[in-house]
């Protein structure tokens, strides 16, 4: 086994066995190491969480990466790549500059009786921001969110002086008997949490001027929440009944508690992107 | 001095480990790990020592092969024949592996009483020797029989026994019937031993004895093969037929009629000198056409066997029988001896010539021989059974129908197997390699020999000579003889007795094989025959022979009477000289009895193909094999060699037997076997099915 | 109960069985797997005397089941290299679940090997004192290296399981080695090649065993060649195989038929390119190699039950004819074509397995030889089968608690039909 | 085992007389003897059993038989057995063109069994075991063997070790041993087997080999057979030599 062992000989056959068996010892080897340090460096570097939504993504099948401007009509059939950040896309600054105009005063309500609030910005994973006057952001579920989760309870709230990452859960709830994770739409530090259940918000303070280009906001809001019922829609039944819920009626109260049992788990990690 | 990190102790260790790598130190231990995973089991790691190599003498039957053992610090290790000596060398299987039997499973150490079942208690010699002459002293009182049965006649414990038993009311010392039986016939008729003088012989007619696996002096007949012609008339394809010149396959239990027959054939064509009336008379009814039918083969054939008798002559007929089989028919045994008389073999060169025998050594009356099969039925009250064995085999009921009620069976065997597994006392003999052995000239020879080995191991200490054993016995009932002397020393009396004879030649050992010695005194010649030296009786002249017996009327009439068709089948009965016997095989003989195919085993019983065919047999399978005296299970072996219309099957050994601890009930064609009163079961017949 | 106990387990969105039926499922394997262990122990305590192998059929249905199992195994390490080294995009849908089924196969194999030599304790003297000339100790070497590089394979697919990927430090070191797999495949990929080939050539070496035996090319027997060709082709249909059965007993759509339908295809190029270099194999073996060892090759067929129909049906019957099926656009897009096809195609090589290890060892060499059977006992039979029921646990373990194909839940949408009103 | 520094390079061989042969097995007990091969297990069988030096009955016409010793064959040009050994334990001694097996290093993978056409390699398929005490007669200069290895015939090449230290004693060339025998050759009582070094032309056994009576088993493998068999028997020459042409019927099992 090694040229000191008794039965190795220099000749072609050992070497070129031997160097052959070393070479995929090392290169096993190389990679394991490799691998660890590298993920020791993400650690270090914590861009755990990155990773984790990154990996959380690619398992998204197609129909729910649809980029924000494929909901608008803009682009249609435009699948996102950049795990929903719309700040490393190169193609948003472009769609945005294409927009006529900019709504500011939209509806509170969206399609099929939602409470969408125009002075909100929307997260993919259902969590509203909303920027307070002192700087500070209030960061909540969405009105289809609460139905979803209905009679909720806080499992995991995050403490004061907590740094929230971007895409990380930021609130742990327990819901129809599941769990949710709520995935944080901004980067900051939390100030305090108020609210119970559904309810619950977060008092986050940015870190740095808040960017928000990656949130929905205006009249995407509207077109993203039909998508999205659409999406629980087609997570729950035959696809060709979605649009028919357009066309009027309101959506339940406590949504979750007409998804059957064995789908709550599935539809909910679905509609959080908690996957 | 800065202090250590935590970088530089795993660096430490690092390092450390990769030196030791890089040194011999850890290969070293994985090479001894290899090497202790060889002995993980408790492997036995024989010791070794000084190497000696010593002369010894085969005992396992009357062969007596000379045989070297190599032992390493005085324990054997390797025994093989001793290839140059003069009486013939080489050995078998059995002699091979002679150094096992003193390790022998079923080796007896001590006195021990057996069991209905053969379960040995250990008992003390006095009592033994007590019980033995409660049942010789209740023998004498009720007119019963003392019996001994000895089966290697001839020995100086042989004397001895004798001795005893003529100082006995009424005691018989038998010998079962042999190898040389047809010699036997003759030499009652000569008035004196015969041997066979192969050396000269052209034909050998064989009525199915295996001449050519252990007869006789298998190295004297492994020396001549080549310039003798060989006919096995055998009623199946034993070894010596699948070896011998010709081989025709007869009906069991015709070699009386076929030999009638070929005497018929001589004498019809002028080939043989003419004979007595009487035998002409009987000759006549016995034309090849006639027995054609009995023997299975064409009268043709038996015509032209007989003109090839004639022609390549000095021939020499034998019957026997097979180790296994059992002897023929005495009266088969007469017709064969006249065959020899008619073809002129007797007293000729290349035919049966005299034999001398050892000089006389003792003065005391001797109980006379008699043969096993002239013994009363259910008349002995103490049966002993000599050790020494003479590599045939013999059930037991030929024994056991001898006995009286309450009779005491003692065996000096060292073996608990064979006969002895019945016995009620044993008292065991030292065991092979143990002590002194003598050998005698087989049922062949034509000149006297003798011989004598020393022990090569140390006795073990509660084994007992038999000498030792009939001195007790005969003190204890209080008979004076026989005269006293160990073993050894009874030994030694003969030889001075052959030395002072002036007779014959003495061969010693020597570097370049043997040469002839003129010892200068009885003690130079002792010591000559312990180093494995022999002596050679001088070659005597032909003796004119007188007219044997004939077959009796009763066994004439049978053999011409038409056998009516039966369902059962004759059993060919069969095994290797020291299979069958008194001898326990040493386990090492799996290799031959069941790790190859070369010899079959009795958990097989073979049959033609096309009579397996007949009767709906399926080739592997287990059958139920059923004869008068017994039954038991064998796996069907279908062999294209077995002529149809018989089966056969081996007696012995038992390879599952081989490795037990215990005597196991005997298996194989020993337990079928159907003894007659003449002590014979060659007309055994089995039935066969599916079991 | 329809809620399970394992729900946080299971790959979320996922429709999984519920538990009890799942363990239900599970029993039967587990106990076959309970009696394989027992079987397998059984010879490692009291010695290979537990088995009906002997002198003369040396190698058995053990030696059989790790040819057949690797070569099939061969997915694993084919698919990689499609998907990795040249990009074929379409197979990450199979990716996870070829890991598996490699993992799976490589391990038994090397458990089945383990009780199937005499001394397993002296296992690693192969390592210590390799004889490089020696067919087997390639095998061993390549086989111990791809099992671990499987066991790394396969361990990103585990770490990506919901409860474990929670833990940062294991989700992180999942996504840098699912970075460099790439490397894997490559190492893989060489490794394979190596011990498919020198699996062949362990019987192709054979030159006292004309029937084994074949002349070599370079320094390798041509079955070394025909062993890697063959486990190439059968691996993509024992996927396609496998992929099928696991949608059959869950009822679901796994994969995309355009999936299917490209691993048909690959499995049948290579098909058709074994079937033709077996043929000419066979050809110059019975007329050139067998004669010249001094045999005469219709010796080789003269002996029941391996009569010529052994050459039809392993070139033919499942070569040739399932090759062409999975040419053919046409009867590809019929999964009625397709899936027989890669079963016969598996068949096929399970077949010239049986015959490079059974038929070899059957017939006579010397003359006067008897033609040999061997049926083996039950403790074979039953390592063999808790080997399968092995797999079959892992993998049922496997698909339930690990996302094994990315396209499930993107297919899962169109299968549902529950409708649940969800307005007012 | 090293061979002792020398040129001497001796080829020793074997010539087995078919016609002297009578199958009365002592080869084969003298070899499980020499070689501390145990007893069968109760449940050993021709196909499981260890017998180094196996003797083949073969069949003629007429029922008559002839015999012929098999062991290993000592393959000298092309060994099948040796070059497949995955780690090693089949060595070719080059002083004396003795394939060795060296059972401690034996994986019991069998791989060599499966190479070796002359089916003269034997699994240990059994913990050995000596009934009795006849361990007590087991030869020191042969290894017991454990269970699950690969054993064979090595022309008890202990004797070769043994016969070179004599030889060396006398004051002789320590790597010539004229009196090297082997225990079969030693126990054949019907000098069917003749030995000795097949390179010296002058030898008894070179010369018989080179007889046209000599041939080897299955010579047009091309392994270098060093035992060589002779007879002048048509039936028996034609029933080992060659391989048969295909059968008429085809044979059922």
């Amino acid at each position: 086994m090694f040229p000191w062992s008794p039965e190795f000989v220099w000749d072609a056959g050992h070497l070129a066995f031997f160097g052959a068996f070393y070479s995929v010892l090392a290169a096993i080897a190389a990679v394991l190491g490799l691998g660890l340090r590298r993920a020791v460096a993400d650690a270090r570097a914590g861009r755990a969480h990155r990773i984790a939504w990154h990996a959380a993504f690619e398992e998204l099948p197609a129909r729910d990466r649809a980029c924000r401007h494929q909901l608008t009509g803009e682009a249609p059939g435009r699948v996102c790549d950049n795990a929903f950040d719309c700040r490393r896309c190169a193609a948003h600054p472009s769609f945005e500059a294409l927009r006529a105009t900019h709504a500011s005063a939209v509806p509170a309500t969206g399609p099929a009786g939602l409470h969408l609030p125009g002075d909100r910005l929307y997260h993919r994973g259902h969590a509203f921001v909303r920027p307070e006057p002192d700087g500070t952001v209030t960061v909540g579920l969405d009105d289809l969110a609460r139905r979803l989760v209905g009679e909720a309870e806080v499992v995991e709230r995050p403490r004061p002086g907590m740094c929230l990452e971007e895409d990380a859960p930021a609130l742990r709830l327990r819901a129809q008997g599941r769990e949710v994770r709520v995935l944080s739409p901004v980067r900051g530090v939390v100030i305090g949490t108020s609210g119970e259940g559904a309810a619950v918000t977060v008092r986050v303070d940015p870190e740095g001027p808040l960017d928000t280009r990656h949130l929905l906001d205006g009249d995407e809001v509207g077109a993203w929440a039909m998508r999205e019922i659409e999406r629980l829609q087609a997570l729950l039944g035959p696809r060709e009944l979605g649009p028919a819920l357009a066309d009027g009626g309101e959506l339940l109260p406590d949504l979750g508690a007409v998804i059957p049992r064995e789908r709550v788990d599935g539809v909910l990690g679905e509609m959080f992107l908690d996957l | 001095m800065t202090p250590l990190t935590r970088r530089d102790v795993l660096f430490g260790l690092g390092g450390g480990i990769a030196g030791t790598l890089l040194s011999p130190l850890p290969w070293t231990v994985l090479d001894d790990v290899a090497i202790w995973t060889q002995h993980r089991r408790a492997l036995p790691i024989p010791r070794d020592g000084e190497t000696s190599v010593r002369p010894v003498a085969c005992t396992s039957c009357p062969a007596g092969c000379s045989l070297r053992v190599r032992s390493v610090a005085g324990r054997p290790v390797f025994v093989s024949g001793e290839a140059s000596h003069p009486l013939g060398g080489g050995a078998c299987p059995f002699g091979l592996t002679l150094h096992h039997l003193a390790h022998h499973p079923l080796r007896l150490t001590t006195p021990v009483r057996l069991d209905a079942h053969g379960t040995p208690t250990r008992v003390a010699l006095g009592a033994a020797v007590a019980a033995a002459a409660g049942a010789l002293r209740a023998a004498s009182r009720s007119g019963r029989a003392v019996l001994v049965l000895d089966q290697r006649p001839g020995r100086a414990v042989s004397r001895a026994f004798r001795e005893l038993l003529a100082a006995v009311p009424y005691g018989l010392y038998a010998t079962p019937d042999g190898e040389g039986a047809t010699l036997q016939v003759l030499s009652g008729a000569a008035g004196g031993p015969l041997g066979i003088d192969l050396e000269h012989t052209r034909t050998l007619l064989s009525f199915g004895a295996p001449v050519l696996e252990g007869w006789g002096r298998p190295g004297r007949m492994l020396a001549l093969r080549d310039r003798l012609r060989i006919v096995q008339l055998d009623a199946w394809r034993s070894p010596t037929a699948g070896l011998a010149d010709e081989w025709l396959a007869i009906r069991p239990g015709s070699e009386g009629p076929l030999a009638l027959a070929l005497a018929n054939v001589l004498v019809g064509e002028g080939l043989a000198r003419t004979p007595a009336a009487e035998l002409r008379d009987l000759l006549a009814s016995f034309p090849p056409e006639r027995v054609e039918p009995l023997a299975g083969l064409p009268a043709s054939a038996i015509e032209t066997l007989a003109r090839s008798l004639a022609a390549q002559g000095p021939t020499v007929a034998i019957g026997g029988g097979d180790p296994g089989g059992g002897p023929l028919p005495l009266d088969a045994e007469r017709a064969i001896a006249w065959l020899d008389v008619v073809l002129g073999s007797v007293g000729r060169a290349g035919g049966l010539v005299a034999r001398g025998s050892l000089p006389d050594d003792g003065t005391a009356p001797l109980a006379p021989e008699t043969s096993l099969a002239e013994v009363p039925d259910g008349d002995v009250r103490l049966l002993v059974i000599a050790a020494g064995d003479s590599g045939r085999a013999l059930p037991w009921s030929a024994l056991g129908r001898k006995l009286a009620p309450q009779a005491l069976v003692v065996s000096l065997s060292p073996f608990r197997c064979g006969l002895t597994a019945r016995a009620d006392l044993v008292v065991p003999s030292p065991a092979p390699l143990e002590g002194h052995e003598e050998i005698l000239p087989t049922a062949d020879a034509c000149v006297m020999s003798y011989a004598v080995t020393a022990p090569l191991l140390p006795p073990c200490a509660e084994s007992v000579e038999p000498t030792r054993f009939l001195a007790e016995l005969a003190r204890a009932a209080g008979l004076g003889v026989p005269s006293d002397g160990t073993h050894a020393e009874r030994l030694q009396r003969r030889a001075a007795a052959i030395f002072a004879s002036h007779r014959g030649r003495v061969l010693v050992r020597g570097d370049e094989g043997f040469r002839e010695e003129a010892p200068a005194d009885a003690g130079a010649f002792w010591q000559a025959l312990l180093e494995g030296g022999c002596w050679v009786d001088d070659s005597r002249a032909a003796r004119a022979v007188a007219a044997p017996a004939l077959p009796s009327p009763a066994a004439v009439a049978g053999w011409l009477r038409a056998e009516p068709a039966r369902s059962d089948l004759p059993l060919v009965s069969f095994a290797a000289r020291g299979a069958a016997g008194g001898t326990p095989p040493s386990p090492i003989l799996t290799k031959l009895y069941q790790e190859t195919a070369l010899r079959p085993s009795v958990a097989t019983i073979a049959l033609h193909p096309q009579t397996a065919r007949e009767r709906g047999l399926v080739d592997g399978r287990e059958m139920r094999v059923v004869s008068a005296a017994g039954r038991l299970d064998a796996r069907l072996r279908c062999d294209p060699t077995l002529p149809p219309g018989r089966a056969a099957m081996a007696a012995g050994p038992d390879p599952a037997a081989l490795h037990e601890q215990d005597a196991a009930p005997a298996r194989g064609a020993l337990a079928l076997g159907v003894v007659e009163p003449d002590l014979t079961w060659r007309g055994t017949r089995v039935a066969i099915t599916e079991a | 109960m329809s809620e399970r106990l394992d729900e946080g387990l299971t790959p979320r969105g996922l429709p999984r069985a519920p538990l009890r039926r799942f363990v239900l499922w599970l029993v039967p394997w587990t106990a076959l797997l309970g009696v394989g262990l027992y079987a397998g122990y059984r010879c490692l305590a009291y010695g290979l005397n537990e088995t009906n192998l002997d002198n003369r059929f040396a190698f058995g249905l053990w030696i059989y089941l790790d040819l057949t199992v690797i070569a099939l195994g061969a997915g694993a390490f084919f698919t990689g290299l499609l998907l990795y080294v040249l990009r074929k995009r379409e197979l990450k849908a199979v990716i996870n679940s070829a890991v598996v089924l490699g993992f799976i196969c490589y391990s038994g194999a090397v458990a089945i090997l383990m009780i199937d030599v005499g001394q397993p304790l002296r296992a690693w003297f192969t390592f210590w004192h390799p004889n490089v000339h020696s067919m087997l100790t390639e095998v061993t070497f390549c086989l111990t290296c791809y099992l671990v590089v499987l066991a790394f394979e396969y361990l990103p697919i585990v770490l990506r399981n919901r409860k474990l990927s929670r833990l940062p430090s294991l989700l992180l070191f999942e996504h840098q080695l699912h970075k460099l797999m790439v490397v894997f495949a490559l190492v893989g990929a060489f490794l394979s090649f190596f011990h498919q080939g020198s699996l062949g050539g362990l019987y192709g070496v054979l030159q006292g065993r004309p029937f084994a035996f074949r002349e070599a090319l370079a320094v390798w027997p041509s079955t070394f060649f025909l062993f890697i060709l063959s486990a190439a082709a059968a691996g993509p249909s024992f996927v396609l195989a496998t992929t099928w059965i696991a949608s059959k007993l869950s009822s679901r759509a796994l994969v995309r038929p355009e999936v299917y339908e490209l691993l048909g295809r690959v499995s049948g190029r290579l098909l058709v390119l074994y079937v033709l270099l077996k043929s000419v194999d066979t050809l110059v073996w019975l007329n050139h190699t067998s004669p010249q060892l001094g045999i005469h090759p219709a010796r080789f067929y003269a002996f029941d039950p391996f009569g010529t129909w052994v050459l039809f049906a392993e070139i033919v019957a499942l070569g040739l004819l399932p090759a062409l099926v999975l040419t053919s656009a046409r009867w590809r897009r019929d999964p009625r074509f397709l899936v027989p096809a890669a079963f016969l195609a598996c068949a096929g090589v399970a077949l010239n397995r049986f015959i490079m290890t059974v038929q070899t060892l059957a017939l006579p060499t010397l003359p006067f030889d008897p033609f040999l059977t061997y049926l083996p006992s039950w403790q074979e039979t039953m390592s063999f089968l808790g080997v399968v029921a092995y797999g079959v646990v892992l993998y049922s373990l496997s698909f339930r608690y690990l996302n094994l194909f990315p396209q499930e839940r993107e297919l899962l949408a169109s299968e549902e039909v529950t409708h649940v009103p969800l307005v007012a | 085992m090293k061979s002792p520094e020398s040129n001497v390079r001796a080829r020793y061989g074997m010539v087995v007389d078919l016609d002297r042969c009578n199958g009365c097995g002592a080869c084969v007990v003298a070899c499980a003897v020499e070689n501390n091969v145990p007893p069968a297990n109760g449940r050993a069988t021709e196909r499981t059993g260890i017998s180094w030096l196996n003797v083949q009955r073969l069949e003629g016409a007429g029922g008559r038989a002839a015999f012929l010793p098999m062991m290993c064959q000592q393959c000298d040009t092309r060994t099948p057995c040796a070059s497949v050994c995955p780690q090693n334990a089949v060595e070719l001694d080059r002083s004396s063109g003795i394939v060795g097996q060296v059972p401690v290093r034996c994986l019991g993978c069998r791989y060599c069994m499966v190479a070796c056409p002359y089916h003269a390699r034997y699994f240990n398929w059994w913990d050995p075991q000596w009934p009795g005490t006849i361990a007590e007669t087991l030869n020191p200069a042969v290894s017991t063997r454990t269970r699950g290895v690969v054993e064979k015939c090595n022309f008890c090449i202990q004797r070769l070790q043994a016969a070179r230290t004599r030889h060396a004693a006398t004051g002789g060339d320590p790597a010539v041993a004229p009196d090297y025998t082997p225990a079969c050759v030693e126990a054949c009582p019907a000098g069917a087997l003749v030995f000795g070094d097949l390179g010296d032309p002058q030898s008894e056994v070179s010369q018989l080999a080179q007889s046209p009576e000599s041939f080897r088993l299955l010579e047009r493998l091309g392994t270098g057979a060093k035992v060589h068999y002779r007879t002048r028997r048509p039936w028996v020459r034609q029933a080992v030599a060659d391989a048969p042409a295909p059968t008429d019927g085809r044979t059922h099992v």
